[in-house]
């Protein structure tokens, strides 16, 4: 049928634009063609130019990131990075976004958010071990919008209602997935603010070992490999919001719209297996996933990074749906599908494989001399595009950018302003059930975080996740953090305070942080205040990551994260990897018998406090950026003392300040606690003052001269706070609460907020 | 002794019981495939838990049909033992081979924790060492036990309980994590040879998964029990 | 031919059934009082060839589990 | 008076059901080759005492999820 023919008269932008594409980068396509292009090839590229893949907005910008180091054997630009575990094994983890459709379908969108990034992992050739989640909503209390706080049960609050529906489905969406797959989901973070309310933001980690002989790469390479296509079908999901073709128009305005992927956890647990054994067993020469812009960019990067040509026939793409169009088969997004390269001898080795998991080779096409890409459908030519093209010349912006106005007003904050607390151990109890700071056990209970038997239990609710690795001495370490609070007043800080936290988070667990991902979480950066964030966060980014050794080897961009003009704080989450020498040093937060030392010269801080938007509602001051050398000396006093076993517990101070993190010690440890905190000009600086650099360990009566001479050895402060013990958590100055009550404070805040019972 | 750990597609706690069995306990252990139709020369075989094909329809509904299901009937009804865990119990009650059924939790919500369980059973044949509390892991969604009345007596009468939820004197727990017919965490066959139970030994025989290791006991029982068969047998043969 | 089928798969009544209650208890949340009773279950469309009665073959076989469940035919 | 309602929900037909789809896979495994598609739904058993209007608007609300679902009402 002829693509023109029918088309209906209605106001419709031209393709080019419906596509996200520029008038300059239109006639930048037909100059690099020599001619216009049909449909299907613009389609094709309109997502491999789009910011997803081809990161026009932001490679200049991330082309500064450190992306090398000792441990590092593959930065940025495969479908993940990987870090030297030890002689045999390697690290392979990366984090991604689905923030766009958990806000359309909180349930499938998570899910298929963890499905997408596992894929990452094992199409390198490693076996998944864990997964982590950091989650950003509105506030649930929706301060501003709603003066009244909804009732608990059957809430009518449309606005508060959006918040617990989401939060339900992502976690549920997470949880369904990861648990059906069977990698364990160890860690997160959740936090809420008003901000994310239209603009949800989920990001997922993932983590995986391989031996380093057998690390995967996703480049096509031996001129005449088979193109094998396998795992699920190719149906509508999730195609590119524009639709076209008559074929489909014909069918009714319904059936055009496209529609939600839906994950297949089941299909995503045997293309896993399938393909640890393709690789194990030699079968195949290159493996991509297919995730964003399904066949096309897989197909695409395949052979860019192969150098070389492809040519794939549409006719043999198993299908879920009839009469598909060249163009919705080229730019499904389907879930759980694989795309490999095969040489021919090896053919009949790999679909034996596929059989077992019940699976079909499909035969797509082969890899081609030259540079061509040469999609078909029987003998009928649909798109015949010059590889480079797609992916070399694809378009590289620098939007402008400015610093917003009324910056340095927001920084501003004066103290004289904030009255001190009259009961800090009020205030205490109120931020340990507040929806930021209490137990996060409703979300991480519904995460299978122990299958694989990998994961140490102690970890779990602390600073990172210890994860043991079956065939090594070694182990790893991972968290991720992000600091919203602190970056929307100054981002490139925020940025510099994720990466140090996160960093910190891996050590007090036991852990030298080695590597790190990154997930920017953005407004539209053609707003020049908008990237002037994106810039100012990759660069403390940088600066961080350089300062700390912990080499950038992959990350993911979500751009465009607004409502009405309304966009998110800027969002950059840091996913850290920390090697531990050994499992045994697995470190947690749970208070144990001994004394509290602090170490670390970090000094308290209200500027962007918890506290002070907790009970004064005000996001305010100049947060302050991390003394790198400082956090080293820690980090090296952490690993010193933990690994010479005087450091029986350890937890960094962040959130809620020192009087949060012990709290949050004493209920982990079910014991209380007998501290004198340092003299501060005022209590609530003293108790709930945050910044980085400093952080709690519990030591032995025996050890306290080790431990100190350690700290006089790397040069950090440490001081001894009080000791571990009783029923009560007594902080001087202005703080004594009963244990049980501590115990009880946040521990169902989220059941109360989001169980709403019996929703869908 | 010889282990079969049986490998459903979705299955995804077969390599835990492997490593259990094999790295912490010393037996010899083997994955065995779910299209196998024989399970001759293994002394014990054990359902792992996990997703078999996605959990997709009931739990264990699809996976009962497997051909090896017909070769672990066969190894029950010779007497060896059959533990099956979690999706393995769910199977088990599917296949018919333990009574009863296994429904959505009653919080409907997954449940990853470790949970305290009360041994029923002092003298069966996967529960003689160890202690009468014991502190493992649960992790499914659909662990609600459900049997009706007459069942419930039946299993009572003929002592085929085998575990139920309860922590020891003093501590504190939620009473009842799933919603379980009076709080069953594990049953017995008839025999007595085959154990269905939800939460997951596997995860709780190293200090380091399970903060303990009440894990073991199980599986040192099944390995005492096959070791007093094997002498005896050895002992009329000699 | 291709017929097609509706296979409704309910609790038996002695079942509990906490996800009927769930919904049960939002929806008089939610302002819906006069409703008595929810019961959850699944249902199946099938498209089949083949003989109408292997539908209530495999319902009992496949997708009900009798001990728990009953489930109900209907042609469309 | 009570009345009873049967609620079928069930994914649209442009929305992948892989659990449909397994289900086919495995009735097909079980000899049962003459099925030729098998989508996999959920479906409410109601009693009201109300306004049976309502119930449609209540499946809208808290059975279906319309982004992926549609729905069906029939009194029994
Ligand atoms: N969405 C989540 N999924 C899994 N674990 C989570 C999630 N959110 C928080 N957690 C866990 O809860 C604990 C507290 O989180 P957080 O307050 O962010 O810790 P910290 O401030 O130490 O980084 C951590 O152990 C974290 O891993
Ligand atoms: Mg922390």
């Amino acid at each position: 049928m002829n693509a023109t023919q029918n088309k209906p008269t209605r106001a419709v932008k031209p393709l080019w634009q419906e596509l996200g594409l520029t008038r300059g980068e239109y006639d930048h396509i037909v100059s690099l063609l020599g001619r216009e292009p049909n449909e299907t090839e613009l389609g094709i590229y309109g997502v491999m130019w789009s910011e997803h893949c081809s990161y026009k907005n932001s490679r200049k910008l991330l082309s500064g990131l450190p992306t090398t180091g000792s441990h590092v054997l593959q930065g940025p630009g495969e479908n993940a990075g990987v870090i030297a575990l030890d002689e045999n094994l390697a690290v392979c983890f990366k984090i991604e976004s689905h923030n766009h459709p958990s806000a359309i379908e909180p349930y499938q969108g998570a899910a298929t958010g963890v499905g997408g990034i596992l894929r990452d992992i094992f199409a390198m050739g490693a076996r998944p071990i864990a997964l982590l989640d950091s989650l950003h909503f509105g506030d649930p209390h929706e301060r501003g919008k709603c003066r009244e706080r909804p009732g608990m049960a059957g809430s009518v609050d449309p606005e508060s209602d959006r918040v617990a529906t989401l939060v339900r489905g992502v976690v549920r969406g997470i949880a369904d997935y990861g648990n059906c797959v069977g990698i364990p989901t160890v860690a997160g973070e959740t936090r809420f603010d008003a901000n994310y309310l239209g603009n949800p933001l989920v990001n997922v980690m993932a983590v995986g070992i391989v031996p380093r002989d057998r690390i995967m790469r996703a480049r096509a390479s031996g001129i005449g490999g088979r193109v094998l296509y396998y795992g699920g079908p190719t149906g509508r999901d999730g195609i590119h919001g524009a639709t076209f073709s008559s074929e489909t128009f014909e069918e009714g305005v319904e059936d055009k719209r496209s529609a939600v992927q839906i994950g297949d956890p089941f299909m995503e647990k045997k293309i896993l297996e399938a393909t640890l054994e393709l690789i194990e067993s030699d079968a195949v020469d290159a493996i991509q996933d297919m995730g964003a812009a399904g066949l096309t960019c897989s197909s695409c990067e395949m052979a860019s990074r192969g150098e070389t040509g492809i040519e794939i026939d549409l006719a043999r793409v198993p299908l879920r749906a009839a009469r598909m169009s060249p163009y919705e088969i080229m730019l499904s997004e389907s879930q759980e599908r694989m795309l490999a390269v095969v040489s021919p001898e090896k053919w009949e080795k790999a679909a034996a494989i596929l059989a077992k998991w019940d699976m079909k080779a499909h035969d797509l096409g082969e890899i081609k001399p030259g540079r061509s890409m040469v999609v078909k459908r029987g003998d009928e030519i649909c798109a015949e595009i010059p590889v480079p093209s797609l992916t070399d010349a694809a378009p590289l912006n620098s939007p402008a950018m400015r610093e917003p106005d009324n910056r340095e007003a927001r920084l501003a904050l004066h103290l004289d302003d904030i009255p001190e607390p009259a009961d800090p151990g009020a205030v205490l109890l109120r931020l340990l059930d507040s929806p930021e700071l209490c137990s996060r056990a409703w979300i991480w209970e519904q995460y299978d975080h122990m299958v694989g038997t990998s994961t140490a239990l102690k970890t779990i609710g602390g600073d990172a996740a210890v994860l043991r690795v079956h065939g090594s001495e070694k182990a790893v370490a991972v968290s991720v953090d992000s600091c919203a609070r602190a970056a929307s007043l100054d981002p490139k800080t925020g940025a510099m305070l994720a990466v140090a936290e996160s960093a910190r988070n891996v050590a007090c667990s036991g852990a030298l942080p080695v590597a790190a991902t990154n997930c920017c979480n953005f407004g539209n950066p053609n707003r020049p205040e908008i990237y002037w964030q994106l810039a100012q966060s990759i660069e403390g980014m940088s600066e961080a990551c350089r300062a700390l050794d912990t080499p950038i080897t992959g990350g993911n961009v979500s751009l465009y994260n607004e409502t009405d003009g309304e966009a998110i704080s800027p969002t950059l989450t840091i996913g850290m990897l920390g090697i531990l020498d050994a499992s045994a040093h697995a470190t947690g937060i749970a208070l144990q018998a001994g004394n509290l030392f602090l170490i670390g010269s970090g000094a308290p801080s209200l500027a962007a406090s918890e506290y002070l938007y907790q009970e004064h509602h005000r996001i305010a001051g100049r947060p302050a950026a991390p003394d790198f050398a400082d956090e080293r000396a820690i980090q090296k006093l952490l690993l010193a003392g933990i690994q010479g076993g005087l450091i029986r517990a350890a937890h960094d101070v962040s959130l809620g300040g020192i009087a949060v993190t012990l709290a949050e010690m004493a209920r982990a440890g079910r014991m209380g606690i007998r501290v004198d905190l340092p003299g501060a000009e005022r209590t609530d600086v003293a108790l709930f003052g945050e910044g980085p650099g400093r952080v709690i360990v519990v030591v032995e009566e025996k050890d306290e001269e080790k431990i100190m001479e350690l700290a006089r050895k790397f040069a950090t402060e440490i001081r001894k706070l009080g000791e571990a013990g009783g029923g009560e958590l007594v902080m001087k100055p202005g703080i004594r609460i009963p244990m049980s009550e501590i115990l009880a404070a946040g521990r169902d805040t989220f059941t109360k907020l989001f169980e709403k019972r019996g929703s869908r | 002794m010889r282990f079969a750990v049986v490998v459903f597609p979705g299955s995804n706690c077969d390599k835990d019981c492997v490593r259990a069995l094999r790295d912490v306990m010393g037996q010899d252990v083997a994955e065995v495939w779910h299209t196998e139709t024989s399970l001759s020369g293994f002394d014990a075989v054990v359902l792992p838990g996990g997703f078999s094909y996605g959990d997709y329809l009931r739990c264990g509904a699809i996976a009962r049909f497997s051909k090896i299901m017909r070769a672990v009937k066969e190894h029950a009804d010779r007497g060896g033992l059959v533990l099956g865990i979690c999706n393995g119990f769910q199977i088990l009650v599917e296949a018919h081979l333990l009574p009863g059924a296994l429904i959505r939790n009653r919080s409907l919500k997954f449940m990853c924790r470790p949970v305290w369980l009360k041994r029923e059973r002092r003298d069966s044949l996967f529960t003689a060492r160890g202690e009468d509390f014991l502190r493992l892991p649960i992790a499914h969604g659909e662990g609600q036990y459900f049997i009706d009345a007459e069942g419930y007596r039946k299993l009572e009468d003929e002592g085929r309980i085998a575990y139920r939820y309860e922590a020891p004197p003093g501590i504190e727990q939620a009473e009842n994590p799933n919603g379980s017919v009076g709080r069953i965490a594990g049953i017995l066959n008839a025999k007595g040879n085959i154990l269905g139970m939800m939460p997951h030994p596997e995860r709780a025989c190293e200090e380091f998964t399970g903060g303990v290791t009440h894990g073991r006991w199980i599986f040192e029982s099944m390995i005492a029990h096959l070791t007093g068969e094997r002498a005896a047998r050895a002992g009329i043969a000699a | 031919m291709t017929d097609k089928y509706l296979i409704t798969v309910l609790p038996k009544n002695e079942v509990s059934d906490p996800q009927g209650e769930a919904i049960l208890d939002s929806a008089h949340a939610l302002g819906y009082p006069e409703i008595r009773s929810i019961r959850a279950g699944r249902s199946f469309l099938i498209e089949t060839d083949g003989d109408p009665n292997r539908i209530a073959e495999i319902s009992d076989k496949l997708l009900a589990n009798p001990i728990v469940e009953r489930f109900e035919v209907k042609a469309l």
